[in-house]
């Protein structure tokens, strides 16, 4: 019989990490660490002006552009990433959809030299060219997360929970990973 | 000259010896040798088998075309690879190799006998034969062809090696890193752009590594190219695939050429990299020349033999005969004759060589015998000498040797540049198929665009012999033993098609997919058939260019990263309480709790008779759920779910059923209205994301006037349904702002307030029977209120109970589970779920569909129950439902049974089914014919437990 | 001239000159009694039954490339009949039961392999599918059993059982009638014996039209070597079926996807039989040069380009070394892409079609080649019979009108 | 790996952030009740499966999450165009 040694770590004992994790990726430093807690809202409406006026926040105009916070993901879609203790007002009876969806996602932060380098991995965009002020929504590998340049060479990432720790032990392994090699 | 290591020369570091193990034998080479120059250094000839034939082979190339030193290499256990290229293996301190395909021994073969018989065995034998007896195909002669099958041994454990992988984004990506590939790096470099540059050596430089008069200019160039910042080179990486848009896939190796104890990190890397402008560099190939004996080991590519002298200052031979049709085979010789190897002779077939060459010969005393070709070669495991003869075919003589440079021409690489559907011309100056037009963003520059000053020389087929081609034992594919006389058997059995020739003889099929045979093998072809090439065309060129590794390919997606796993906020409480788990869709869900030791049935009996009889809770976080907002969300359910939704009053929930427009059940789940223009939507925990993908469908591009929208929540809420008679007492202590009485909170409401100080919204649902709750909070807080539902629970014996005990309390009460009751082809009737179709609905998603005549035709397939007359009979989950089980095989088979449990409350077991006309058949009894036995059950309702839901409405 | 170890021996010491050709290059007749369009293995298994079943030997095969050029000459070469429903499981056993004995009936080693196909349940919704598929299949007369894990790791030795893993084998379906054979040989089989016969093959000749006469019935069909007259025409095209059916004025519920495959270098053979895996989407089994032949499923898009796409490829190979881990090191030799074409309910139509004399056999997706003799012998009878044989009357082209789909897909939907 | 020009983000995305969504301007009729068995088959499952262009649908499900149509040459993948839900294919329009 052909014994096949088992698994060291299996995907189900993974865990989203919850300390930063410092590492080198193609020879360039990079920091990935859980971002602070936030409040997060998926805001909707044909007429951005309507939705403004019914949570009291200016809109960005062009798909993916953030203006304090706020960013705007499609024709008729905007999500928020608030300080915690943030409540917006529910839009009832308006044509607009303001829903919490603090709890749905989980933040890191990839920060340094090497973070497009990190984020490249598994990112199919050209995040060269991404600067601070823009966000998308896009995959990480199989995994949808979405992509915030928050300040150069700082990226905020989102991912539903669940797909938190596979995305966060991706993520650090290609530190460890390549970090001993140049 | 000790060896055949040449005293100078060669870009080897003489200072660094380097120790390797072949075949058990110890030897040693130089840090800049590769396995095969190392060997061929220490005398060795002969380094593998071919596939077929078990021939004796030697080296034949210098690359990634090698056909023949196919080694495996040992890094230590579970890190073995086979078929690897002996040429592309680099030398590192403790490196153990080994032969493979051979038995006993690689001198002593015994499976040489395939050669010895090998008239027996001509192209596409095994079609004709192994046919009589008609048993024995399977009992002998297939076990014994698997035997043979295979060149080295396939890997047996777990590899330990990590893998890695990448995007890359450049404005210029320059593929093959000669000359020609560092100046296109050099000029986009200029541009300011991104640009990467690939290559499959160690070091820069391609062809011009073997070509001394060139290393000034290449160290010139590689200076430049080092200060150039916006430039990245890629070594030791192959680019494999020509993808759509100028997406190429690409693999570097970044440790196998590191002796194991310094290998840190991943093992391969696999780049993935869209760019603006494709710069193909690739170089050609030297084409072999098919005559009489060009297998033994020995005779190789008259560049192999110039790298192995200028690159590794390793001598071939100590008397070599070069065999040429074209100039390059000359300027070999004469490079390899200074750099102090011995040209015994240079054969050319061309009567007329030009007068340069010829001169140069003449002064490096070369013997020089023009319109000859070699008509044998003598020696079986190396060479001895050759015979050649004027036109092959006049008087013969004799030089002995020990080895043969075939000079048959060059083949530009075309290969990436076909991947990318660019379309190829014939030119008959290279007797090679030259890039024509592209139809990505793409240029060739170099020999692989025809562009590279190589000399002239003629292309032959065989060369002429009085021996006709059957009887030669003249090589095309050296690895699986095609030879010339295979090509015209080919044609003359009616391949026609240069696929059908290919297929026939296997020619070109092998690990080196062609590189030295696909034009040779088309030459013959062409010459058998009388039609010139450009109409018989080539095979299809396929990724990858050389063979990749799996790990490479699979980047990180390996071991534990292969898939996430979804977890719930409430697994870890799960775990600890030691429950086991199942995989739902790509969530993992607990199954059962056991305590002590329990059994599966034993744990489900105990926790279904805590839900009856107490109070039990379960954590259905997975479920899918979407938050319906706008003015139009009232309207929008009631297009897409059977059911009427307009009435529902904000603070009730309802039953959704959810059909696709072909009529069949999809998806289902409990709805609550929030407010007038507020849904808070559930869905099965599988069918999250199709059912929201497929909302979003008719929404965006059906009814793009409703003002409505979706927002998944599966993640945001934590789910804690609580069932069982004690389940107000439960959480009475817990909720504010919530009236829990039974009037004022009936079933089917949905309240809003807050439970252990968390905003919660609290239905009254229960999937069991039960009197239930379905807390819904907050995911971050969800264990929280879970603990404090568990502590508040202790006093009335709360229970946790899994999916297992979910679908038996569910069972007990008919409720069906879409996927395992349903299959994608029932309809609402056939599941006795008319109630739930609102027919006074001018239209819902696959309302039209029903209306088809099958659809409600007789004989299909109804829900009902089954109970088996022997009570503690457990019918198995897909068993067949017959009417007669003595009709004869095909048997006629009514229906199946979808669930069946031991149930507590019923006091036995029970079990639901869909059987043609189930309805009718209430009271009737059915058959479950098993292996060796029937089962006998009677039709009943699909109902087993409290009918008139008296504890539900509690 | 009779293939035979004898002849190969007597051949052998004249240098093989007197082997024939198995399909000479023929010019096409002006007419023919029947014209079979698409000389894949059901193609010229057709026209080798009308003349080997029926006496039809006035029959034509036109291909518009090289003769088993198709799917016929790139797929991964599985057989089994272990379907779900009746009309499924009795037309691919009927199949399965022509394999055996297909070489002594050609004289053509086509060389179909007994080794059994083994289907892995990764979850309960595996378990219970595959039980109902056991069952089923008993009583339809189809051998299918349930394994163990541990039975699963004795029957495939390189099959990983770690409890941990994250699809973990939780037991399978064996099929031990199902196996594999040698593509090319089925298609070279057929046509060495249909030419036997009195069949013309036909290759690059495109079929460009569809004549009709005034009563709409089929005259016979244009080409690029001009018209070839035939009263009845069999179409057996494959991903170019709405093409053709669509130079008769016929729209067909039918789409072609690509679908890659992908073969290892060959290495001494380790692995006894056919593994699939519908949980991570891939099938796998070592030929008898030993090549792992590994496949997955279709590209999500309509398409005809055989390119194919790289991460295709990785999620195939992921899904390979998570249930065989030692193959992580292995090397993947070649790639490449057919055509497959897809019916709503991912089962065949092999049925006449409302025009007169024109009959088609498409849709079988992704199981067209271990159908193949069943499905050209059907084929056959019916054109031979312009009536549908009981097996393959079910799938007519009316099921999508009154909604009687036969839906081995769904049965197979992702769980509660 | 496919370039898609998403008409909403304007940008060139990455294949794998789309979603196939099979042939376009098959328009699900207002009042499906008045289509006979026919008609209605041909709107759930006839199609057009053509070799050269082909009016389509995407999702750009991992980015702005929108439907939209385009039209792709089924023979060498390339799309000529691509449109929003609701517009009409541009006709000929080489992009």
């Amino acid at each position: 019989m052909l014994e096949i040694a088992p698994l060291a770590v299996a995907g189900i004992d993974l865990a989203t990490g919850t300390a930063a994790v410092n590492g080198m990726v193609s020879g360039l430093p990079v920091c990935i660490a859980p971002a602070a807690p936030l409040t997060r809202w998926s805001l909707r409406a044909r007429d951005a002006g309507a939705l403004s006026a019914a949570i009291g926040r200016a809109l960005p105009d062009r798909i993916g552009v953030v203006i304090d916070g706020i960013a705007r993901l499609g024709p008729d879609e905007w999500y928020a990433l608030l300080p915690e203790g943030t409540v917006l007002p529910g839009g009832a009876g308006l044509p607009v959809s303001v829903v919490e969806v603090t709890a749905r996602a989980v933040g890191f932060t990839v920060e340094g030299a090497g973070a497009v380098a990190a984020l490249a991995r598994g990112c199919p965009l050209d995040l060269a060219g991404f600067a601070p002020g823009r966000a998308t929504r896009t995959v990480f590998e199989t995994v949808e997360v979405q992509i915030w340049a928050t300040a150069p060479e700082t990226y905020h990432v989102e991912v539903w929970r669940s797909f938190a720790p596979w995305l966060w032990h991706s993520l650090a392994a290609g530190l460890a990973l390549t970090a001993g090699l140049d | 000259m000790s060896g055949y290591r040449l005293a100078r020369g060669g870009r080897i570091d003489r200072n660094r010896p380097v120790a390797f193990r072949f075949d058990g034998r110890d030897y040693s080479g130089f840090a800049g040798d590769t396995l095969a120059s190392a060997l061929v250094a220490g005398g060795v000839t002969l380094l593998g088998r071919s596939f077929k034939y078990h021939r004796p082979r030697g080296l034949l190339g210098m690359g990634a075309e090698e056909p023949n030193a196919l080694v495996t290499v040992d890094r230590g256990p579970a890190r073995i690879t086979p078929n690897l290229r002996a040429t592309q293996v680099a030398l590192h301190d403790g490196l153990v190799a080994s032969s493979q395909n051979r038995w006993p021994s690689l001198k002593f073969d015994v499976v040489a006998l395939n050669d010895v018989f090998g008239a027996l065995f001509p192209a596409g034998f095994y079609n004709k034969t192994f046919m009589w007896p008609r048993a024995a195909w399977e009992a002998l002669y297939e076990p014994v062809i698997r035997r043979l099958a295979g060149l080295g041994e396939s890997p047996v454990a777990r590899d330990p090696d990590h893998y890695d992988a990448t995007y890359a984004h450049c404005e210029v990506l320059v593929i093959g890193g000669g000359i020609a590939g560092i100046e296109a790096a050099l000029d986009a470099a200029q541009t300011g752009g991104r640009v990467i540059l690939i290559d499959d050596q160690d070091d820069l430089g391609g062809g011009a590594l073997s070509d001394a008069a060139l290393w000034p200019l290449l160290t010139d160039l590689k200076a430049r190219l080092a200060g150039c910042a916006n430039v990245t080179v890629l070594g030791r990486t192959t680019a494999f695939g020509y993808y759509h848009q100028n997406f190429i896939g690409a693999v570097e190796s970044l440790t196998d050429h590191l002796a194991p104890a310094e290998a840190t990190g991943p093992r391969e890397r696999l780049w993935r990299i869209r760019a603006g402008e494709v710069v193909l560099a690739q170089g050609a190939i030297e084409r072999p020349l098919v005559f009489d004996g060009n297998d033994v080991p020995g005779v190789m590519l008259a560049s192999a033999g110039r790298t192995l002298a200028l690159r590794h200052g390793v001598a071939v031979g100590r008397a070599v005969v070069v065999m040429a049709a074209h100039d390059s085979g000359w300027r070999d010789a004469l490079a390899m004759a200074e750099a102090g190897v011995t040209i015994a002779a240079i054969i050319d077939i061309r009567d007329v060589v030009p007068g340069d060459l010829a001169e140069a010969a003449r002064a490096a005393g070369i013997a020089v015998h023009t319109g000859c070709a070699i008509t044998h070669v003598s020696g079986r495991h190396a060479v001895k000498g050759v015979t050649f003869a004027a036109a092959g075919t006049g008087p013969e003589r004799h030089i002995a040797c020990d080895a043969v440079l075939m000079a048959g021409g060059w083949t530009p690489s075309v290969h990436l540049w076909s991947h990318g559907k660019g379309s190829l011309a014939w030119s008959e100056a290279w007797g090679a198929y030259l890039p024509g037009t592209a139809i990505e963003n793409c240029r060739a520059v170099g020999a692989c665009a025809g562009a590279w000053s190589l000399g002239s020389g003629v292309i032959t087929a065989v060369l002429p012999n009085r021996k006709p081609v059957r009887a030669q034992k003249a090589f095309v594919d050296f690895q699986n033993d095609v030879k010339a006389r295979d090509i015209h058997l080919a044609v003359q059995e009616g391949m026609r098609s240069i696929e059908h020739i290919k297929r026939y003889t296997t020619n070109g099929m092998a690990t080196d997919q062609g590189k030295t045979s696909n034009l040779n093998g088309l030459q013959i072809a062409s010459t058998v058939l009388g039609r010139p090439v450009a109409d018989i065309g080539l095979t299809t060129f396929r990724p990858p260019y050389t063979p990749q590794t799996f790990g490479a390919l699979m980047g990180h997606h390996k071991d534990a990263l292969f898939q996430p796993v979804r977890k719930s906020v409430i697994d870890d409480w799960a775990t600890a309480q030691g429950a086991v788990f199942e995989n739902v869709s790509n969530w993992r869900r607990a199954r059962y709790f056991p305590r002590g030791g329990e059994t599966m049935e034993a744990a489900v009996l105990r926790e279904c008779a805590a839900v009856r009889n107490a109070v039990g809770m379960f954590d259905a976080s997975t479920l899918g759920k979407i938050e319906v907002v706008g003015p139009d969300a009232a309207e929008f359910l009631n297009r897409m779910y059977t059911n009427p939704w307009k009435g529902l009053q904000p603070g009730r929930c309802r039953y959704g059923l959810l059909l696709r427009e072909d009529g069949f059940i999809m998806d289902d789940g409990v709805s609550a209205r929030i407010a007038d223009d507020r849904f808070h939507l559930t869905t099965t925990t599988g069918g999250a994301a199709r059912v929201l993908g497929m909302m979003e469908d008719y929404l965006q591009t059906e009814w793009s006037d409703l003002d409505v929208w979706l927002t998944s929540t599966t993640e945001q809420w934590a789910v804690i349904a609580l069932q069982g008679p004690m389940a107000r007492a439960v959480i009475a202590p817990l909720v504010e702002g919530i009236d829990l009485d039974g009037a004022a909170f009936p079933h089917m409401a949905g309240r809003e307030g807050t439970i252990a100080g968390v905003p919660t919204r609290l239905f009254r649902v229960s999937f069991t029977g039960e009197l239930g709750f379905e807390i819904n909070v907050p995911a971050h807080e969800g264990r929280k209120v879970w603990d404090a539902v568990h502590a508040a629970g202790q006093a009335h014996g709360i229970t946790a109970y899994g999916t297992e005990t979910m679908h038996v309390l569910r069972a007990e009460k008919g409720f069906i589970i879409v996927g395992q009751d349903t299959d994608g082809t029932m309809t609402p009737a056939d599941m006795g779920l008319d109630w739930a179709v609102g027919k006074k609905k001018p239209d819902f998603v696959g309302k039209r569909s029903l209306a088809r005549p099958d659809m409600d035709a007789p004989g299909r397939k109804q829900f009902v129950g089954l109970l088996t007359e022997d009570a503690g009979e457990l019918l198995e989950e897909g068993a067949q439902v017959v009417a007669d089980p003595d009709a004869p095989i095909p048997m006629p088979m009514i229906g199946h049974v979808t669930s069946a449990y031991r149930s507590a409350a019923a006091g036995r077991t029970i079990a639901l089914a869909v059987i043609a006309d189930g309805r009718a058949r209430i009271g009737q009894t059915v058959f479950i014919p098993m292996p060796g036995r029937v089962i006998r059950a009677k039709v009943t309702a699909p109902m087993f437990y409290d009918p008139e839901g008296s504890r539900l409405n509690a | 001239m009779r293939f035979s170890g004898f002849n190969l021996l007597a051949q052998a010491f004249n240098g093989h000159q007197d082997w024939p050709e198995h399909w000479p290059d023929k010019a096409p007749k002006p007419e023919y009694d029947v014209i079979i369009v698409g000389a894949g293995g059901h193609g010229l298994g057709a026209a080798y039954y009308l003349a080997a079943k029926y006496g039809i030997t006035n029959v034509a095969v036109i291909e518009k490339g090289w003769l088993g050029g198709g799917n016929a000459g790139r797929n991964t070469t599985i057989i089994r009949s272990n379907y779900l429903y009746d009309e499924s499981a009795h037309l691919y056993d009927h199949a399965v039961k022509m394999w055996d004995g297909l070489s002594q009936e050609l004289n053509y080693n086509v060389m179909y392999s007994k080794r059994g196909v083994l289907m892995l349940a990764h979850n309960v919704h595996d378990i219970q599918s595959f039980k109902r598929h056991i069952h089923a299949n008993r009583l339809n007369g189809v051998d299918n059993e349930w394994l163990t894990p541990e039975q699963c790791k004795a029957y495939c030795p390189p099959l990983d059982i770690a409890p941990n893993a994250r699809h973990p084998v939780l037991g399978g379906a064996l099929q031990r009638r199902g196996g594999t054979a040698r593509h090319d040989s089925v298609a070279w089989g057929y046509a060495r014996g249909a030419v036997a016969r009195g069949v013309d093959i036909i290759q690059n000749c495109a079929v460009t039209g569809i004549r009709r006469g005034p009563d709409g019935a089929v005259l016979g069909v244009e080409t690029e070597r001009g018209f070839i007259g035939a009263r009845k025409v069999g179409v057996s095209a494959a991903g170019s079926t709405s093409l053709v059916m669509k130079m008769a004025g016929l729209d067909f519920p039918l789409e072609s996807y690509p679908l890659q495959a992908l073969v290892s270098e060959p290495v001494k053979p380790i692995f006894p039989c056919v593994v699939m895996s519908n949980t991570v989407h891939a099938y796998i089994s070592q030929s008898d040069k030993g090549e792992l032949v590994i496949g997955a499923g279709t590209d999500q898009y309509v398409s005809y380009s055989q390119r194919g796409a790289l991460h295709i490829i990785e999620h195939t190979l992921a899904a390979i070394c998570e249930i065989f881990p030692i193959f992580t090191r292995m090397r993947m030799l070649r790639t490449w892409g057919g055509i497959v074409d897809v019916t709503p309910d991912r089962s065949p139509i092999l049925a006449k079609t409302p025009v007169p004399g024109l009959y088609v056999n498409c849709g079988w997706g992704t199981g067209g080649f271990k159908a193949t003799p069943g499905a050209a012998d059907l084929l056959a009878h019916t054109i031979a019979h312009d009536a549908p044989h009981a097996i393959n009357a079910p799938f007519n082209l009316d099921r999508f009108r009154n909604g009687r789909l036969i839906d081995e897909a769904a049965a197979a939907a992702v769980a509660h | 790996m496919i370039l898609i020009h998403c008409p909403y983000c304007e940008e060139d995305r990455p294949e794998v952030e789309f979603t196939y969504g099979g042939q376009a301007h098959i328009a699900r009729p207002l009042d499906p009740a008045a289509l006979d068995d026919a008609e209605w088959e041909s709107f759930l499952y006839i199609r057009s499966n053509p070799r050269g262009r082909h009016a389509e649908r995407w999702r750009h499900a991992h980015g702005c999450a929108r439907f939209f149509n385009a039209i792709r040459d089924t023979v060498t993948d390339r799309f000529e165009v691509t449109y929003k839900a609701g517009e009409q294919a541009p006709d000929g329009a080489a992009r």
